[in-house]
């Protein structure tokens, strides 16, 4: 059982650090600030939460792990709240996000006005 | 982190600066947690990336946030700086060395306070039992440093700015002279 | 005033969760800094169906679940598309419309949105959300409505009484 | 191991020369107190780094730790940082002071008016 | 295993530096700064697993908090300009 | 609605435990790391948010100018006049082991309340200077 909880916490620790590098490549590779903050994403949810994860499991259930949790729901919280912020401030800024002109589903597909409504 | 500070050196746009010193501060407070200060990381993380950047964010509003040149006259402090690092590194030639158990400054009160902070308070956190009791003569006048500081900004730019607004396009002119 | 009740307690619940020592001092002190906290929360005017939504909580625990298998799922897609030498981006902003009734689901929608990797919403006016999807496969996953319906279904039982954000 | 012992030290030589050759070398005063406080931290890791004794810990006694770090170099950085951005502010208030009296910040605009008065 | 986390992030850490260094608009610094808070606040929670004293996750917790409000504070300031209006009483729209 | 839906809705949810965080720091720096410095600062840095999203006047409607330089000046005088009780009991200035039966007990709650108004002068302290800062006209 313990030897499970080790190899379970191990992989997350694994995992999310792995998902952390790729965020951060994406963060330097991606060419926009909008297609950035899918990088940042990657960092901010599954990197970070994975592993919280890890450290998690490794320590059971203890005064340390709500602490972790509480972490990992208030990054939940304001990490979208954030990239939000500061997509608007962008737009604000007068910066337009890159848009590959032939293939941007913008037009038809994504003029959804009316949703299925339950109604 | 010196590569943080290397880069706030470069850079001219003070808005960058502050984004960086906000990063450096960071910094310095993983370096606190790693050298086991973690009260003073604590301080480090809610006053240097928050309070700071928006103080300097405050005053960046009130101000410019672009630095009008690149200084001139770099040679002169260039090499004062220097020398006054070399001087400074040879004197650490007699520092005591790092996590040396036996350094001075282990053995003058340090032990007696980590001793005596159990029995005498009944608080696990030496820290806070040294602020708060043994030095307390100190904390309180940093308590009174921070109250005359708060009061000084009030003095200074307390009151409303507008008789002094009007002033300002006189002052510019007078500058274009 | 129940939601200010309710937010004391949740409070409260979060002082004994953090603070781990139970000596009356200390619970004595937690339950004083509870009701400063409400009070100031009060003065703030920050109690309401918004501030502390409590009449969506257990929906909402139903809820989280999914969404983190999608962000799990959405985070797989895009570190591969970002490891690949060539990276096969083709970002868009489409336009969609929230079926929620309140701004509170709305919000909750665009943070769902904004949190899932691909999909960033970069604007949110009366209900009209304005997403950056990064490929094509997240702009696709969004357009199918999936989790648009299911933010609704979270929010469903809210309305009836008197709505405060609407 | 006589050479290594030594680079906490030069690193905070490292970052308080960074700092004093930004508050020596540019005018613009709110680039000086950025410098100031990166010299402050260098000085604050200084001490903690002074504080710091092999295989100890935090200073928050538990039982079956024998070993701590110094507290009191904590104690005075503790109290420091909070007096250091307290200070700080006072600086940004007398630099928005300075602005609104000569409508620049840069040092030496400042004293090129003050020649011309 | 908690040494090859912390390094991962370092090196993640470095990533993020160097966008925000180069950062060519302002937004670009804002994001990097951001992901390297979210950064340091796993650092100092694997640190603090690392030298086997977990207790000290609160730094962390003040450090997403604060990293938020900071993060807030510079959209803020780089829409406005000023802190100190009220969002929402221009038309510009607000952060 | 005249502000963003979701900061707005964001930051309500998150003032309150923020609020609470920092009063917990603040009561429990005996015990691990934290105490008055750093709860003043994170209470003050939660009164700025607030202030960010609802706009400065809203905010200073919530804190007005009285309270917070107020609180700013009482925490030095707490702090003062623990020190006084100490002479007044008998011991010397901010001898704290006089303050109960117990010199222990005396101690920690002399610590206790030291820290409590280093907490609220600090957050008075920031809270003044931020209002100050984001108060002035450009």
């Amino acid at each position: 059982m313990a030897l499970l909880a080790d190899i379970a916490s191990w992989a997350c620790l694994i995992a999310g650090s792995l998902f952390a590098l790729i965020g951060a490549v994406g963060i330097v590779r991606l060419p926009d600030v909008f297609a950035r903050m899918h990088g940042a994403g990657i960092v901010d949810t599954l990197g970070m939460g994975l592993i919280l994860a890890g450290l998690m499991i490794h320590e059971g259930f203890t005064m340390v792990t709500v602490k972790l949790v509480l972490i990992v729901v208030f990054i939940f919280f304001a990490s979208p709240t954030t990239t939000h912020a500061l997509a608007r401030a962008a737009l604000n800024g007068g910066l337009k996000p890159l848009v590959d002109g032939k293939n941007a589903p913008s037009a038809e597909p994504g003029e959804r006005t009316g949703g299925p409504s339950k109604t | 982190m010196a590569v943080t500070a290397l880069a706030l050196v470069r850079l001219r746009n003070l808005f960058a600066v502050v984004m960086l010193a906000g990063m450096f501060s960071l910094l310095a407070a993983v370096l606190y947690v790693v050298l086991d200060a973690v009260d003073v990381a604590f301080t480090e993380a809610a006053v240097g990336a928050g309070i700071t950047t928006v103080l300097m964010l405050g005053t960046l509003a009130l101000t410019t946030s672009e630095e009008k040149a690149a200084p001139r006259k770099i040679l002169a402090p260039l090499l004062l700086v220097v020398a006054t690092g070399a001087v400074l590194i040879y004197g650490t030639m007699d520092m005591p060395r790092y996590g040396d158990p036996n350094a001075p400054i282990h053995r003058h009160v340090a032990p007696y306070y980590l001793e005596r902070t159990g029995p005498d308070t009944g608080l696990p956190n030496v820290v806070t039992a040294v602020l708060a009791s043994y030095r307390g003569y100190d904390t309180l006048g940093e308590v009174a440093v921070i109250f005359t500081a708060a009061v000084g900004v009030l003095i200074l730019i307390g009151r409303s700015r507008r008789p002094r607004k009007k002033r300002q396009p006189a002052d510019k002119k007078k500058a274009a002279q | 005033m129940l939601q200010a009740l309710s937010l004391g307690a949740v409070l409260y619940g979060l002082w004994l969760l953090l603070s781990g020592h139970f000596e009356p001092l200390l619970l004595g002190l937690g339950l004083a800094s509870t009701i400063v906290v409400v009070l100031i929360a009060r003065r703030m005017d920050l109690i309401d169906r918004e501030g502390h939504p409590i009449h969506l909580s257990w929906r909402f625990l139903l809820y989280i679940p999914w969404l983190l298998w999608e962000i799990v799922k959405a985070n797989i897609d895009i570190a591969r598309v970002i490891v690949r030498p060539r990276m096969a981006i083709d970002p868009s902003v489409l336009r969609l419309k929230g079926t929620q009734k309140s701004e509170l689901g709305h919000v909750i929608y665009a943070n769902s949105i904004t949190l899932t990797p691909g999909t960033v919403t970069i604007g949110l006016e009366e209900g009209v959300l304005s997403v950056h999807a990064l490929t094509r496969e997240a702009a696709e996953g969004l357009i199918r409505g999936d989790m648009d319906r299911r933010v609704t279904a979270v929010e469903g039982a809210a309305d009836g009484r008197g709505e405060h954000g609407a | 191991m006589e050479f290594p012992g030594l680079y906490n030290y030069w690193i905070t030589i490292v970052l308080m020369m960074v700092g004093f050759y930004i508050v020596i070398a540019h005018d613009n005063l709110i680039k000086k107190v950025v410098g100031l406080n990166i010299f402050q931290v260098s000085v604050f890791v200084f001490y903690i780094s002074m504080a710091k004794v092999r295989g100890g810990t935090a200073p928050i006694l538990d039982a079956g730790i024998e070993i701590y770090s110094n507290p009191l170099p904590h104690v005075l950085i503790l109290t420091a940082i909070v007096v250091g951005v307290a200070t700080t502010a006072l600086a940004l208030a007398l630099v928005v002071r300075i602005r609104n009296a000569y409508g620049t910040i840069e040092d030496d605009e400042i004293e090129g008016q003050e020649d011309d008065a | 295993m908690f040494a090859g986390a912390s390094a991962a992030i370092l090196v993640t850490m470095a990533l993020a530096l160097f966008r925000a260094i180069r950062g060519p608009t302002i937004y670009d610094r804002i994001l990097a700064v951001n992901a390297f808070g979210t950064l340091t606040v796993v650092l100092i929670a694997v640190h603090g697993f690392l030298a086997g004293r977990p207790e000290f996750l609160d730094i962390a917790l003040v450090y997403a908090l604060i990293n938020f409000i900071a993060t807030i504070a510079v959209t803020k300031y780089v829409k406005f300009s000023h802190l100190g209006h009220p969002s929402g009483e221009d038309e510009r729209g607000d952060v | 609605m005249i502000f963003k839906a979701v900061l707005r809705v964001v930051s309500k949810l998150l003032i309150p435990p923020i609020m609470l965080f920092a009063l917990y720091v603040q009561f429990h720096g005996d015990f691990g790391p934290g105490g008055g410095f750093q709860a003043g600062v994170i209470f003050a840095s939660a009164f700025i948010l607030y202030a960010l999203i609802f706009g400065i006047d809203n905010a200073r409607k919530v804190a007005p100018a009285w309270a917070t330089r107020t609180l700013l000046s009482l925490g030095l005088l707490l702090y003062a006049s623990v020190g006084v009780a100490g002479i007044l009991l008998g011991g010397n200035f901010l001898d704290y082991s006089v303050l109960a039966e117990d010199p222990v007990i005396g101690q920690h709650l002399g610590i206790t309340l030291i820290e409590f108004g280093v907490g609220a002068t600090v957050s008075g302290a920031m809270i003044t200077i931020f209002f100050i800062f984001a108060h002035q006209d450009r």
